[in-house]
Formats: C-alpha cells, structure tokens, sequence
C-alpha cells in the first residue's frame, strides 16, 4: 500500500473511531462534529471530481448544494404539512423518505447542472470561475426572493427524514448513514477516475487538443464531469439540510462555494480522500480558533494562505511527499 | 490512377492582412507519402489546423473519401479517420505511457462513457494499448509517467496514439523536429513502412527525410503552392530552387 | 419621461462605480493572468481609510488622497508578500489565497475599527440636488459621473500615451516580450496591481458617503464587478466600460420597469413580488445571454 | 455587640437562604458576533452582560457561555445542539436575526430548554407556533411597524410610499405598517435584500407625489438608503422602525437622519429609575450610547435573574411560573408578557435629535401604542 493509501483508510477509519469514541462517552456533539465533517467531506470529494480530475475550477457549486437542501426541505416540509408537493399537471405529495429525497436531490441538481454547465464550459479558465459564481448567485437570489419556500427564512424540517425504521434523530444513527454514504461516494468517484472515463476526464485536463484529435470532443466529458460533481454535492446538500434540519439560502451562498474550494485544496487537489481531510481540518479549526477569539476568520485566513503559499498539494501532499499534479 | 482519399481545393485563409493560405490545392493518394515544404511562415501549420478543423477557411473545400467535410468539427474529423501527429508532442504527462494510448483504443471503439470498470483491469484495453506501443517501439516504457519520458521517447508515444486511431489519413506537423540524427534514421524508416498502413501528409523541414521519404512533394511559399511533383521534378524546378531550395542548396 | 431620464442617470452612476472596480480587476487579470477576489476586499480598506480621515481632519479631498494611498498601498504588499508567488500557480491556487485575503482583510478591518459602521458623509460642496427643467438630481452622483468618465479618459491615456502603458499592453500581448524589453517585471507587477488597488479603493472612497461603510461591504460589489468583467470579455478596459454602464443601467431600470411592465398582466402584489425577484436576477440573466451569444465577452480576445 | 453579630448572622443566613434557592444557572448564547450584523450582537451581549455585573453575587450565579452564529442559520443549529448536549445549557438565549431563531428555537424548546429571545420575534413563534419554553423579551417582529403606521395616522401621513426588502422579514414589516395605517399609498416597493444603491427607487419615490416616506431596512441597507435619501433632497419626512434609526446607524448617518420619526418600545430618554441607571452604566462601561438591542439585552439578563431569586431551575415549572411573572424592573417601564408570552408593552414615537454635545440621538416624543398585544396573541392556544 502506497503511504496515500494508508492515510486514507486512517482517515476514514479515524472519522468512524471518533463518532463511536463519543457516543461511548456520552459527547453527541462530537458526533454531530464528526458528521458535519463527513457531509462536507463528501461535498468536497464531489467538487473534487469537477475541480481535482477535471480542472475545472467552480466557483459556483454551492448552488449544487443547496439544491440538494432544498430538495430535501421541499419534500419534507411538504409532507409534514399534508400539502401536495405540486397539483398539476399531476398531484405530487411530499415525502420524508430520505431515498426518495436523495434521488430527486441528485436528479434536480443534475438537470440544474446541465445548462449551467453547457454555458459555462463554453469558456475555460477565469471566465469559467466567475461564470458559475454569477450563476450560483443568480440562484441564490432568486432562494431569497421567491417567498413560497420561506425565502431568506429558510424552511425548516422539524424532524429528520426516515430512512427505514432506523431512529434518525439519533446522532449516531445519522452520522452512519452520513458516512455509509460518504464510502458511496468516495467509492463512486475512486472507480469513475479509474474508469475509461478517467482516463478521458485526465486527458480533458492535461492536454484537450490532443483529445479533440483522438475524436472525443473535451466539451461532453467535462460536461459530463461537471454535472456528476454536482449531483454528488446535491447529495451532501440533502444530508446537511437533514443534519441542520434546515435548510437557507446560505447553503446557496457563494463563501460556501468558496469554503468547497477550501476543503479540497486543504487535503490536496485531485487526491480521492483530499477534500475529507481538509473538511475535517476544517471543522477542526473553526472549533478551536472560534474558542479563542472573537476574530476567528482571521488566523483561519492566515492559516489558508500559508497552505497555499508553502504546502502545495495539501495535507496529503505534505504527508506523501509528493504532488498529486504536479 | 485511383481517387485521392484526401482532397483540398482553393483554399484560403487570412489573419488581418496577412493571407497565410492562398488558394491552396492538394490531394492525398492512398499509399503515397505526399511531403509539404516550403519556408518559415508560409503557412504549413495554418493549412494543417485548417484540414483537421481546428480553425476554419474563409473560402475553399475539403474532401475526405469523396465526401465534403467542411461542416464537421476537429472531433468529427478525427473520429472519420483523419489522425494528426503534433510538432510539440501532445500527451497527457501525468498518466502513463500506456495510458496514454489506451485512451486512444477506447476514442476510436468509441467507448469513452463507460464509468464503471477501471481500466487497469480492462485486459483487452490494455493488450491493444500495449500492441501499439511496441509497434512504436515504446513497448519497454509502457509504464513510465509519459512526462518522464525522453523527447524521442514522447515522439514515439505521440505516433502509438495516432496508430491506435487507426485512421485513413496520417497528418503529420514535423515529426522529425528535435530528433537525433540516429533518431531522424529511425524515424524516417518507421514512416517509410507506415505509409502502407494509411497516405500520410507529411510537413518537414528535414530535406534529407523528405527526399528520402516522399513519393509527391508541393512547395507552398507565401500560402501559396508554387510547384507539385515528384522529388526529382522538385529538384529541378527553377522557381522553387530559387523561391526556397536556392538558399539551401547554395 | 423625468423619471424614466433620471433612472437612466441613476444607471449611470451605478456604472460609473462599477467600472472603477472592474477596471482594476480586469487589468489585474489581463497583466499578469490574476484572478483577485480580494478586490471587494480593497474597496472596503478605501472606504474605512476614507471615513477614518474624514473624521480625523473633516476633508473630504484628503479622505480621497488617503483612500487611495491606503488601498495602493494595501494592494502593494498584498501583492508582494503573496500574490508575487502566485503568477506561476494556476487559478485555483490564486482563487484560494485571495479568499484567504478576504478573510484576512475583513476581520483585520473589524479588529481596527470595530464593528459598528463609520460615519462619512458628502462633502458640504456637492451636498443636495442640481435642478435641471423638471429634473432634480444630486450633485454629489454626479460628481461620481464625472469621476468615474475622467478615471477612464485618465486609463485611456495611461495605457495608450506612456511608458508604462507600452509596459502593460506588452504584458497583455505577450509575458516573454516584455522580459526581452528589459522591464523589470516585478515592479511593473506591483505598480499595476497597486494601480488597480487604488482604483478600488477610490470607488470605495467615492460610495462610502452615499452608502454603508462596514466591514463585508465590498463583497456584493466585488461579484458585480466580476459579472461586469465577464459580460466586457476578461482583460479589456473599454469592455469593462462597456461591460459596467450595461450592467448599471440593466439593473437600475429592472427594478424600476420590472415590477410596472408584470403590472399590465397581473395583480400588483404578485408583479411586485415576481418583478423583484426578476430584477434582482437580471444582471445575471444579461450575463447568461450575452455568453450565448459571444463566449469571451463583448470584448473579449477569441 | 451580640445584637450586631446576630443581626450580621441574621444577614448572611438569608443570603445563604438566597443563593440556595439561586442553584446556578446555565445560559447558552447564540448571537452575532461576526460579518456584517455583529454590532447588534455585540450589543446584546454587552447588555446582558452589564445586568449580570450589576447584580454581583446574584449575577455570579448566571453562568454565560457565549458562541458566534456568524449570521448562519445552520450555524446557530450546530451551536444549539453542542449547547444542549455538551454544555447542557438550562437556558438559550441570544439570537438577532429571525431567520436563524426559526431555525434554533422550535427544536431547541422541544428538547425542553427555555429560550428567551433578546431580539428576534418572528410571527409563526407568536402565533400557531407558540410554546411554554419560548419567551420573547424584545417584541412581535411586527410591532414596531405597526406602531409607526399608527403613528403617521397622528402625525397626519395621507399619502404615504413604503419600502422594504423582499424577504420574510420586510413583507410582515410592510404588512404590519398597513395594519394600523389609514391613509392612502402613494406607493410600496420591495428591494433586493443587502441592496446598498437606491437612486432608481429614492426617484420612484419622488415622482410619487408621496407626502411622507417608511421603510424598513436593515444593516447597512438602511443607512445607505438614510444618506442617499437625504442626499437627494426629496424634502419628505422619513419614517421607520426603531432599528432603522437606532444607535448603531445614527452614528454611521449623522446629520441626515435628524427630525425622522421612528417607533420603538424603548428609547434612551425613556423616563423611569431602571433606564436613567441603565443608560449611565451603559456609557460608563462600555464608552457609548446603548442601543434598543442593548437594552433588550439588559432585560432578558434581568428576566433570568429575577427568575433565580423566585425558583430553581431544577423545577421546571415553577421555573416557568417565575420567568412569566416578569418581576423585574425593565428599562421599559412596564412590562409583561401576554399569553402567548410575547410582551405587552408601550410603543413610542422617537425622533432622531442632536444633544448638546453632538452626539445624535432619540428623543420620545409621542406615545404609538399603550400596552400593545401582538396581531399572532390570538392564534396562540396558550392561556
């Protein structure tokens, strides 16, 4: 096993070993630290795709995860309230199954996805980042103006979704079914970079001209791409919304595409398990700092920018020694 | 004589007022290498861009197999058969070489979207991948980072792709330049035999290869193609001796 | 008709500010291939540094002078502490950095000066409204026209009739050329982004007046500016011109015709309500068609 | 010398008996302390924490733990959860913004904490959503607009244009307006929310032919709109809640908020022992004017405090009885809470005013509402 290997399965492993580790001792808040962590690990393991094996910088992909929320918050406040979802053109009813939830979570953000993408990758580079910020913007004006789902008050989903006959309200119950995903997730993205597509995505980034001339038009694997990374968020998007159970335009805000960005360079760029370290450090972080002052954000904004100036590729790039792109 | 399998006619393309391609006309026979020479500037890589599709003519034609291909994209182009080899080798520095050639086995079946199976366990991929790369000569390296390859050794890789493509149409941007001279020898025997496989349309500033290589060369100075022929009617032309070959010769 | 005039207007000087800050943006990008979203950040360094010399000396001319010297400066270490090391970097690595600056700058800011917003207010002299024929409209937006016309007259001339203007457009044509110039890059680098700095932070100087002066305040107007920098094609000072009193103007006359024109064909509140909605998305929807239409922007190289 | 000793014996036995009943306190609060809205939080908490101060030993018995909600809603959920299960927090408190308390108080309250809100009053938690463990110590988010719709009807307003930002928040304050205003409407507009330009709608407002102006802005969106309108010479009088013209904008406004009219239930002026002790601690300890929020602050510490001396927290219900009994001297006045344990309380009319020694402030100069209910009290099933 290469020394990245194992910092993975320690990572993983570790991340289960804390949850148990408090719920044993009786610190559910830990725990609900710990699935913070794996719900945004698993947001930035997505992004990862699009941004690490894609270079594909978005800047937008909050709007992502807060459609997977707002999915989640749509269909459970529905239920809740014995409102029919839509009536026409046929009568929809909500619904609090967390399946059902997650499916129309990852289908929305995929349909939502598409166009954004098919527009965006039009260009490459800088207009690429600031596109899809303006798009991500657009989005979440329009969440905070648009009353029917609570605008800038967000909705609230008053009891976690089901998931079977498991107790979700309990913390540890919903810090397994979080990280039984995130495994889902890494797994997912781990085989789709080793797949053929992968190799096509790899090639997309390093060198498009020679793809367009093996006959593969760089444009639908990048699309491709960019749409799968955005549904894996929107999957994260629906678990944090149940997390919180609720959910706001902040989850559409772009500090929270910026913060994506954060994890997945904190770990190390186009690493599998890169952006799980770096929301864990993260969690980590704004806990400790948050307990010594007031102005927490600025020796986090230190902190970054001395990850970025002296530890490139990340954390795990400074563990193994080696950059993943370089 | 047969059909030409690749036909350009009247080509013409400017950059403000600069006209890099002047009514260009050429064709490709099946089997033949067909070299295009002519001085710095005058347009051999802008006339190459145009017949793969990278950017467009303003006016003129091209037929590929009989058949206009003006209205299809560089993919298009590519997927049809037409397989360009660069000047600067192009390849993914951060997979291996085989990797890099296995991509071109699956653009060609056309199986790029396929997520599930990696590939490292797709032994049928990886064997064609590997074929390719011997036929190169790459066959030992096949596991290197392509960045850590030597030049030659990425010009090598540059063609296992192209042959994996297993295209009509080889169009090839100076695969001479950088070379050794050893390597320039190999190089020139290796296109040699490959010109049986599919006509290539050679750019090259190497005179020696092309003498040695070309079954037509056309002269193009200015954008502008000023004499077609074999290599001894271009020996002995006048005007390309002293448009182009003059000063060499001299 | 008065109205609809002054609207325009109104869309205009809302350009005018956001051309100032998507000047130095653009040109930031354009020479040294930067993308700084620490921009926000020194809009707002303009407009603290403003109100603190306005309440120190009540000049609203040195309030300027120190809003400038502030963000150039500011802009000048910035860029050579950090953003030197970052040219070679790709964008992802400058994207991370200069949020890593914003965080930086605005809890820094707040540490400073506290939480609670300054106090500047309009110069005695451009206080109140000018009356033209029915039209009132006042003095001190006006002065921002007037600014805001002048800077890019004054950018004009920078880049098209001095040295330093051949220095920057070498360096948008070509980065090798201007090493073979024997310029020295580094310094032409920190004088353009302390140039765009200060460009910043005379926008923030100009609005602190007319608007909030706090910490975040750079932050809608920095995304604004990127939407301008977008729709004028990355790079290109006249687009961001272009780009600005588009988006201004759009913006200005969304909220006020949005809301009427949905009025001819459904009741108010909703017209109202769905017209605000629209209007708040509207530059972003202008963006959307433009890059149908042209990829790299109005102006943008192809 | 025996009958002082006794008489000092006597002394420290009922304070012994005092602070047993007193069993020490946990209180949680969430509240802003960074970005944008942090001054309101700052205020909150530095009221609060006065009150504590003031109350010595009896303060003492208050343990505070303080936690920033950066103005997240998601936020302030984790917060409240690592409060409730880790610190095991009796009490919440702290939260500004009404769209973080949607998203903290129902859950916190079902877990059986109390929450008092310093602030925030969103209407669903007034009505319907009203519950035995939430307690409001400020006001109904309506309150003060409608308390200045009342008042323009004194002041005469028949042709009135209204502004607010569209989201919750401005919608409930524009509706609240026009609960009690009579007049006409020359015209009602909603902005983007965090708009910080507002010539296209001051010009609206001026070819209104509108005789008077309200709006609701919060943050710096209202002291943008202050200046800009100000600046634009429209010569109409403005309007507004008190937190529209409160003391964390006056000073970033100055002169062009003087002679506006706002309506709030508190004002610095406020004429009664509790509030001229208050104000001057205030200033003596901090080195500023207080603001509404700190005097909401200063209140709900006061509650809690009040609440301990009459029981103990371990008795849930009684704990309940003594916070509803609001028996402590508010800044305001009078002050209790109606069934659904939202205040009832005065409104005033204030006006922005330059003292003698240059700092701007409120001065009462009307009364909007005597002991006013809430619109949400009847929706409420509590009694």
């Amino acid at each position: 096993m290469s020394r990245e290997t194992i910092l993975n399965v320690a990572i993983l492993a570790g991340l289960l070993a804390v949850a148990l580790g408090a719920w044993a001792s009786g610190e559910p808040f830990v725990v609900q630290l710990a699935t913070r962590a794996a719900i945004l690990g698993m947001a930035g393991v997505g992004l990862n795709l699009a941004l690490g094996y894609g270079g594909l910088v978005s800047f937008g992909h909050a709007a992502f995860f807060g459609i997977g929320g707002y999915a989640a918050g749509i269909l459970a406040s529905a239920a809740q309230n014995y409102e029919p979802l839509m009536t026409w053109p046929v009568e929809l009813p909500g619904t609090t199954s967390m399946p059902i939830i997650w499916l129309t979570a990852v289908i929305a953000a995929g349909l939502i996805a598409l166009p954004i993408g098919a527009l965006s990758l039009r260009t490459g580079g800088v207009h690429f980042i600031m596109i899809t910020l303006a798009f991500a913007q657009m989005i979440y004006y329009f969440a905070i103006s648009w009353p029917a789902y609570g605008g800038e008050d967000g909705l609230s989903i008053y009891v976690r979704n089901s998931l079977g006959t498991l107790d979700t309200m309990s913390p540890l119950t919903f810090f397994l079914i979080a990280f039984a995903l995130l495994l889902l997730v890494l797994g997912l993205v781990l085989v789709a970079t080793r797949s053929r597509f992968g190799l096509a995505l790899a090639m997309a980034r390093q060198n498009p001209l020679r793809l367009t001339s093996m006959g593969v038009r760089p444009f639908n694997v990048r699309l491709t791409a960019f749409v799968l990374s955005a549904m894996a968020v929107a999957l994260a998007g629906a678990l944090y919304a149940d997390l919180n159970r609720f959910v706001s335009p902040t989850m559409l805000s772009w500090h929270l595409s910026g913060e994506l960005i954060v994890f997945v360079i904190l770990g190390g760029v186009g690493r599998p398990c890169g952006p799980l370290i770096g929301a864990c450090i993260y969690v980590l972080l704004e806990q400790w700092l948050g307990g010594l002052t007031d102005y927490w954000q600025f020796p986090l904004g230190v902190i970054l920018l001395l990850v970025v100036l002296f530890a490139r590729g990340g954390v795990i790039g400074l563990v193994t020694g080696r950059n993943a792109n370089a | 004589m047969p059909k030409p399998i690749l036909r350009i006619n009247g080509l013409e393309k400017s950059f403000g007022a600069l006209k890099a391609t002047n009514g260009v006309t050429l064709d490709l026979y099946p089997g033949e290498i067909h070299a295009l020479i002519g001085p710095n500037g005058a347009g051999k890589s802008t006339l190459i861009k145009q017949i793969v599709g990278e950017i467009r003519p303003d006016a003129g034609s091209i037929d590929f197999e009989g058949q206009p291909i003006d209205r299809l994209d560089a993919a298009d182009r590519a997927r049809i058969g037409l397989a360009r080899t660069f000047q600067v080798s192009q390849i993914a520095p951060e997979l291996s070489a085989v990797r890099n050639v296995m991509l071109a086995v699956e653009a060609r079946e056309g199986r790029v979207f396929r997520f599930f199976r990696p590939v490292s366990r797709d032994l049928d991929l990886i064997a064609a991948a590997m074929a390719f790369l011997h036929d190169a000569g790459l066959g030992e390296r096949a596991a290197i980072h392509a960045a850590d390859l030597s030049h030659g050794e990425r010009r090598q890789l540059e063609f296992a792709m192209a042959l994996a493509l297993k295209p009509k149409v080889f169009l090839m941007d100076e695969p001479m330049a950088g070379l050794s001279p050893d390597g320039s020898k190999r190089m020139t025997a290796f296109l040699s035999e490959l010109r049986h496989t599919a006509p290539i349309l050679l750019v090259e500033h190497d005179m020696e290869a092309v003498f040695a290589l070309a079954d037509r060369i056309s002269v193009l100075v200015y954008g502008q193609v000023i004499a077609t022929g074999t290599v001894a009617d271009i020996r002995a032309n006048p005007e390309v001796r002293t448009a182009y070959l003059g000063d060499e010769a001299a | 008709m008065t109205l609809f005039l002054e609207q325009v207007l109104n869309g205009l000087q809302f350009g005018t500010m956001l051309f100032l800050m998507a000047a130095g943006l653009t040109l930031v990008f354009g020479v040294m291939g930067l993308i700084n979203l620490a921009h926000g950040s020194l809009y707002m360094v303009g407009a603290f540094a403003a109100a603190a010399a306005a309440a120190a000396t009540g000049n609203f001319l040195l309030a300027i002078v120190a809003a400038l010297a502030a963000a150039a400066l500011a802009g000048a270490i910035v860029e050579i502490v950090v953003l030197r090391r970052l040219y070679r970097r790709d964008h992802l690595d400058q994207v991370l950095a200069t949020f890593a600056l914003i965080l930086i700058f605005s809890e820094g800011v707040r540490w400073i000066f506290g939480s609670f917003p300054l106090y500047l207010d309009v110069p005695r002299a451009l206080a109140g409204a000018v009356h033209v024929g029915p039209l009132s409209y006042p003095l001190y937006r006006l002065a921002i026209i007037v600014v805001g016309i002048a800077v890019a007259v004054g950018l004009w001339l920078l880049i098209n009739r001095t040295r330093l203007g051949v220095q920057i457009r070498a360096g948008e044509a070509d980065r090798e050329m201007i090493a073979a110039l024997g310029i020295d890059i580094a310094r032409l680098y920190t004088v353009v982004f302390a140039l765009g700095a200060a460009l910043a932070g005379l926008a923030g100087a100009l609005i602190g007046p007319i608007q909030s002066v706090q910490v975040g305040m750079g932050e809608p107007v920095l995304i604004m500016a990127f939407v301008v920098v977008v729709i004028g094609g990355i790079g290109s000072i006249r687009g961001a011109l272009v780009g600005a009193i588009l988006v201004g103007v759009t913006d200005t006359l969304g909220r006020f015709l949005l809301p009427i024109v949905l009025g001819g064909f459904m009741d108010q509140a909703s017209a109202m309500s769905v017209g605000s909605a629209l209007a708040s998305m509207s530059i972003y929807i202008l963006m959307a068609v433009i890059l149908v239409w042209r990829p790299t922007g109005l102006m943008g190289a192809h | 010398m025996t009958a002082r000793t006794t008489f000092a014996a006597a002394l420290s036995a009922a304070l012994l008996a005092s602070t047993a009943i007193a069993a020490p306190v946990k209180v949680g609060m969430i509240t802003t302390l960074s970005g944008g809205g942090a001054g309101l939080g700052i205020d909150v908490r530095d009221g609060f924490m006065l009150a504590l101060k003031q109350a010595g030993d009896a303060g003492a018995e208050v343990t505070l733990i303080t936690e920033d909600d950066q103005q997240k809603p998601e936020v302030g959920v984790q917060l409240a959860d690592k409060m409730i299960q880790s610190d095991n927090v009796d009490i919440l408190t702290g939260i500004i913004f009404s769209n973080i308390a949607l998203a903290v108080v129902p859950a916190a309250v079902k877990q059986g904490k109390f929450y008092l809100s310093p602030n925030a009053g969103p209407s669903q938690l007034a009505g319907k959503g009203c519950d035995p463990n939430y307690f409001n110590v400020a006001y109904q988010n309506d309150n003060q607009h409608e308390a200045a719709g009342e008042y323009a009807n004194t002041l005469g307003y028949k042709n009135i244009f209204i502004l607010a930002p569209n989201y919750p928040a401005g919608k409930d304050s524009l509706n609240g307006f026009k609960r009690f205003y009579k007049g006409e409407l020359a015209g009602e507009l909603y902005t983007k929310l965090g708009q910080t330009d507002f010539a296209a709608e001051i010009a609206q407002i001026k070819a209104s032919g509108a005789d008077s102006v309200f709006f609701f802005l919060p943050g710096g969106m209202g002291i943008s709109f202050i200046k800009q309108f100000a600046n634009a010479d429209a010569g109409l009088p403005m309007m507004g809640p008190g937190f529209s013209f409160d003391q964390d904008v006056l000073g970033a406004v100055g002169d062009a908020a003087l002679g506006a009219i706002n309506t709030a239930q508190w004002s610095p002026d406020l004429d009664n022992e509790a509030n001229k002790g208050f104000v001057a601690a205030f200033e003596a300890e901090y080195g500023r004017l207080p603001s509404v929020y700190a005097s909401q602050g200063y209140d709900t510490a006061q509650l809690i405090l009040s609440a301990q001396a009459a029981a103990d927290i371990a008795d849930h219900d009684a704990y309940h009885a003594a916070l509803k009994a609001a028996d402590f001297p508010s800044v305001r006045g009078s002050f209790k809470f109606g069934n659904n344990q939202h205040p009832i309380q005065n409104f005033y009319a204030r006006e922005v005013v330059k003292r003698d020694d240059g700092v701007i402030t409120n001065r009462i100069v009307g009364t909007a509402f005597e002991n006013h209910v809430d619109a949400y009290a009847a929706e409420c099933p509590m009694q």
